[in-house]
């Protein structure tokens, strides 16, 4: 992508200078992949390895929960980010897994990522979120915004193009499709999908909210959660994981691209971001570090419809 | 070898016998009763092989046994959950068990020859099936010779073997030492490589037969080579986690080498061809 | 807690995961769940599992049992220290068991013990019915209520009020475990 | 040869479930995988491969061992005993018939044999059907395999214009034809089947096996182990992995089911012992291991491969970890002396 050549030149240069002067003790990015249409994670420690590093509409990946690997190690880490990726790294940082002093965040322009046949991911046509939360640098002009906003920095226009945040408002309409089904589809719909599920936890992995040291899901204690991969025990994990990121998901829709069953993880964390608006007001998770989630404070006054 | 029962379903064994060896390590013995309440052997075991013990609802977990004749006897230290179970049974109470596992130790090979057995803590649950055979087939051996280490007189195992039942064996010599003594402990204080050291067993015509904590092993390793022993001469058994028994499920592998189907003891030559990953 | 320790099946052990409450927790056999909840002159009985907060809704139906109120016998309540500690799996895990219908009970807004656990519990169980309905859950079958020690006669109307809600829904088969 | 008209498959397909299930390739709820046939059953036979392995067959996700109940002093074991009906897996692709043959080396060839394993595969009669479009992922030419056949199957299906060829490989295989016959669903045909094209990856594997002995230790696994998950994805969609765990699945205090169900060596728990010690205490341990193990460990012990070219982990995993890369890149990697 020509517009992105001068930044994939700049984020080589930073790194190698990052890692060369001590700065931090790597780096996250990507590099290119098997296929040119693929664009794949990357950590380096060594400033020779730099130049791998890559950055297209292909880097899909959202690389902030690779930093958990390091949340004991007090050494500092770089990390490029898009605007999705940055709210990652907001969640983390609230949830005090990582410190600021652990990470350094360089914000990237976003094109809008698309699919290996080309076509907008329909999660980038969806963002309000194009530019990163947060920086402590920023290559390609990007803006740093804590608001929904437009496009910014060298890919502004490409970005445009291809329609990123072009259906911003209609986030919600795979949630509003299934709400209109009557109980016994949904009963359906979900059993079918969660009986696919093959327990393989990359949504939990790849999630920067799925942040426990030790997963429930990784302990047979109290024989609480049957390892069974029955229909019944993977609707206890799916609800288990969504309410778990219930208020804290960053809408960054990596679970449901890492699934290798395709089940619509986003549409269950979307309806809950809805719900959650509806009955606590707005609220964007890993936007501002300073707004506590909803589900982790209260007001007085709160709706009280079932009870 | 006796029949057993290999596969994945364990037999329901009654625990017989229950010697408390320490304040966190119990012997169970575990039998087949029958209606008159004659014990069987639920199988038996060559010294070095490993029995499943099941607890229903709680879990499965492998452990050294040692043949006792008409049962077997399992030494367990309290490590974890099911073994904290395990050491609230009360005597009479059934349990699965399913076996034997494992190679074993290869006895026919070492007849002739002078063994030195060396045990550390808990380890020495294995060397004690290979001392008890040695000490049944004594004719087939030559000088027999532990060296045996706990961290306190408390924790140290199997009593009596070691302070009346052996020494009374002809030509076998039973070296004690604690990491930190009492004010009862006459005996050598000390951690089991310089102790070996110190005590410098016969190398001639000798097979070191050593189980205990890694951290012992891999001291004691350097001993045994300073004091001239080959690889080919040092037997050892390893430890891994194991859910099937019968090298299927995967987990306990080093290697190419499954431990609970191949091992647990290794010649330390054999040992030496695998990945360091235990 | 093993079957073989003399304390097993007391409620410590995971209140909702044994069948130590009363009603026999049948055999389930491999396809078809038997419905947990009791069958009395041949008609079927909802089984309800009420998560009670100690210092409100559990004083409360304490209060009904010792002022003698009438009422139906199909909850089976556990106690917790506050609604604000029972979290979504205890609901689910009920579900899994066989329960027909949860309750989630705590002191009111405002009462809490603790100062400000039902707020949250509010919040969390507001959210996880509209979750638990978007999966097709009839809405009657997951519920919370604020019953304080002296509202005895709210925890039996609480009480008959659900059951007969649940009972022309029928049992819940929606996740329950059965044997693989 | 034989041939089977595709407008007579779903006779054939109806024939053979009449006495078998007939595990087809079909689209379950957008995913392409093998389900039991039936009319209400929508084919896939052209995904290359199906997105989940025919594995789950001969190895369920999750199965019932043994019944357990434990009243104060008294412990009962009972088996379950899994009914096992004639199988018949239909459109099976080389690699996941090589798969199979992986399997059979773990749980039958050494004693004692995996027994809910050998009862399935007994009863299990394999119908390949061959793979002429590879997929974007596919390398099973790589790892030695045929696309277009396999010698170990029991009926062999070749790609004709409008049909299959119907070629049997065993007597169990001849049975199966002759059914097909006796109902008139068979024709002759002199049509050559048609060629697999060739696949889109291609990696040289060749010593790789003897010089992964010497990187035990390499930085290489740490370099590749940088942005790994340890999601379970690509074991869980490898037709060759076979790894399980023995859990209990408790009815209450005293009841319940020993059940058998996939487990991974990404995960953490998998290999820790009581008292915390863990033998592949990360994520460099645990890529190492899966990958020796399928490169290495496995070829020492049974003599081939442990990957099969089918590419499922290579188009699944969420941060692109690709065998294939791993195999070009240790036949790359400079050894030390």
């Amino acid at each position: 992508m020509k517009e992105l050549h001068n930044v994939n030149v700049a984020m080589r240069t930073l790194a190698r200078e990052l890692l060369e002067s001590g700065t931090v003790a790597g780096v996250y990015g990507w590099k290119k992949g098997s296929r040119p249409t693929l664009t794949s994670p990357l950590y380096i420690q060594d400033a020779a390895k730099a130049d791998r590093l890559a950055y297209d509409q292909y880097a899909v990946s959202n690389l902030s929960a690779l930093l958990l690997d390091h949340r004991n190690n007090d050494k500092k880490r770089a990390i490029f980010v898009k605007g999705c990726d940055s709210r990652g790294v907001v969640r983390l940082l609230q949830d005090q897994q990582i410190t600021p002093e652990q990470v350094l965040v360089i914000g990237l322009p976003c094109p809008g990522m698309v699919d290996e046949a080309g076509s907008l991911l329909t999660k980038c046509a969806e963002c309000r979120f194009p530019n990163p939360v947060m920086a402590d640098q920023v290559l390609g002009g990007v803006e740093v915004s804590k608001q929904p906003s437009a496009p910014t920095g060298v890919t502004a226009e490409a970005a445009r193009k291809v329609g990123v945040g072009s259906r911003a408002g209609e986030r919600m309409a795979q949630v509003a499709q299934l709400e209109g089904k009557t109980a016994a589809e949904k009963e359906a719909y979900w059993a079918e999908q969660h009986d696919k599920c093959i327990r393989c936890y990359a949504c939990r992995n790849v999630c920067p909210a799925c942040n426990c040291r030790d997963c429930i899901f990784d302990t047979e204690k109290k024989g609480w959660v049957s390892k069974a991969a029955t229909s019944s025990a993977n609707a206890f994990f799916a609800i288990t994981r969504a309410m778990h990121v219930a208020g804290r998901c960053v809408d960054c829709g990596e679970c449901e691209r890492v699934c290798p069953m395709d089940i619509p993880i986003m549409t269950v964390n979307r309806k809950l971001q809805q719900d959650i608006e509806a009955l606590f007001g707005p609220y964007d998770a890993g936007v501002d570090e300073t707004v506590v989630p909803p589900l982790g404070r209260y007001q007085t006054d709160d709706p009280e419809e079932f009870l | 070898m006796g029949e057993g029962q290999r596969e994945l379903i364990p037999q329901s064994v009654t625990v017989t016998k229950i010697i408390d060896e320490t304040p966190d390590v119990k012997t169970f013995y575990l039998a087949l009763r029958d209606q008159g309440g004659r014990c069987s052997a639920p199988f038996h075991t060559l010294p070095g092989q490993l029995a499943m013990l099941s607890l229903p609802g709680v879990g499965e977990a492998m452990f050294s046994a040692t043949d006792g004749g008409d049962h077997l006897q399992l030494s367990i230290k309290k490590v974890g959950r099911l073994t904290d179970e395990l050491h609230e049974m009360a005597e009479g109470q059934q349990v699965g068990l399913r076996g034997p596992y494992g190679n074993g130790f290869p006895m026919t090979e070492m007849q002739g020859k002078n063994v030195l057995f060396i045990g550390g803590g808990i380890g020495l649950a294995p060397v004690r099936s290979v001392v008890r055979y040695c000490v049944d087939h004594r004719a087939d051996y030559g000088k027999l010779h532990l060296v045996y280490g706990a961290r306190t007189p408390a924790d140290l195992i199997f009593l009596d073997d070691l302070t009346k039942h052996w020494p009374a064996v002809e030509d076998f010599t039973v070296s004690m030492t604690v990491d930190n003594g009492d004010d009862e402990w006459q005996g050598h204080v000390g951690f089991v490589p310089a102790y070996v050291e110190e005590l410098r067993p016969e190398v001639a015509n000798t097979v070191c037969v050593l189980c205990g904590p890694p951290i012992m092993i891999k001291f004691t390793l350097n001993v045994l080579r300073k004091l001239g022993f080959q690889p080919e001469n040092i037997y050892t058994t390893l430890e891994m986690r194991m859910k099937c028994g019968i090298g299927k499920c995967g987990r306990c592998n080093i290697g190419h080498s499954y431990v609970c189907l191949d091992g647990p003891v290794y010649r330390l030559d054999q040992l030496h061809e695998l990945p360091n990953e235990y | 807690m093993s079957a073989l320790s003399p304390k097993s099946g007391s409620p410590a052990d995971c209140a909702v995961t044994e069948g130590h409450v009363g009603l026999p927790v049948l055999d389930p056999p491999p396809t078809a769940a038997p419905d947990t909840g009791k069958t009395k002159n041949g008609e079927w009985q909802p089984y309800i599992v009420g998560f009670a907060c100690n210092w409100c809704t559990y004083a409360g139906a304490d209060l009904a049992g010792l002022s003698r109120m009438q009422y139906p016998p199909n909850m089976r309540l556990v106690r917790v220290p506050c609604s604000g500690r029972v979290n979504p799996q205890f609901v689910l895990r009920a579900f899994q068991k066989g329960a027909d219908a949860v309750l989630v009970a705590g002191c009111h807004p405002g009462d809490c013990h603790y100062g400000t656990g039902n707020y949250f519990t509010r919040r969390r169980f507001l959210l996880m019915q509209r979750l638990l309905t978007f999966m097709g859950v009839d809405p009657r079958r997951f519920q919370a209520r604020w019953i304080s020690g002296s509202e005895a006669p709210k925890f039996r109307d609480v009480v008959t009020e659900l059951t007969e809600q649940v009972r022309p829904l029928g049992p819940n088969r929606l996740w329950r475990e059965v044997e693989p | 040869m034989k041939a089977l008209a595709k407008k007579n498959l779903a006779d054939a397909l109806a024939l053979l479930a009449g006495q078998a299930t007939v595990w087809v390739p079909a689209k379950v709820a957008g995913v392409t995988r093998f389900a039991p046939w039936s009319p209400a059953v929508t084919l896939d036979l052209e995904a290359t491969p199906p997105a989940v392995s025919p594995k789950e067959i001969l190895l369920p996700e999750t199965e019932s061992l043994y019944r357990y109940s434990a009243y104060g002093m008294d412990v009962t074991f009972e088996a379950v005993e899994q009914e096992v009906p004639p199988t018949i897996i239909w459109g099976i692709h080389s690699c996941d018939v090589q798969a199979i043959l992986c399997q059979d080396d773990v749980f039958l060839s050494r004693e004692p044999q995996d027994a809910a394993y050998a009862k399935r595969r007994a009863a299990t009669t394999l119908v390949a059907l061959a793979c002429t479009t590879p997929g974007p992922d596919c390398f099973c030419t790589s790892m030695g395999l045929e696309p277009a056949e396999h010698a170990s199957t029991d009926v062999q299906l070749h790609i004709l214009t409008d049909g299959y060829g119907v070629e049997a490989r065993t007597a169990r295989g001849e049975e199966i034809v002759a059914r097909l016959a006796e109902k008139g669903l068979l024709v002759e045909t002199i049509e050559p089947p048609a060629k697999a094209q060739a696949c889109t990856r291609a990696v040289n594997p060749e010593g790789i096996d003897k010089k992964l002995v010497e990187m035990f230790e390499h930085p290489y696994w740490d370099e590749l182990a940088a942005t790994c998950l340890n999601c379970g994805a690509c074991t869980f969609l490898c037709p060759t992995c076979h790894c399980f765990d023995l859990t209990d699945h408790r009815r209450n205090a005293h009841e319940g089911t020993k059940i058998r169900c996939w487990d991974a060596c990404m995960f953490t728990e998998y290999t820790v012992m009581a008292g915390g010690h863990n033998p592949r205490p990360g994520k460099k341990e645990r890529v190492r291991q899966r990958f020796m193990h399928k490169l290495r460990y496995f070829p020492e012990r049974y003599g081939k491969w442990q990957c099969t070219g089918c590419g499922r982990c290579v188009a699944r995993c969420p941060v692109h970890i690709e065998i294939t890369d791993v195999i070009k890149e240790v036949g790359e990697v400079t050894l030390d002396g």
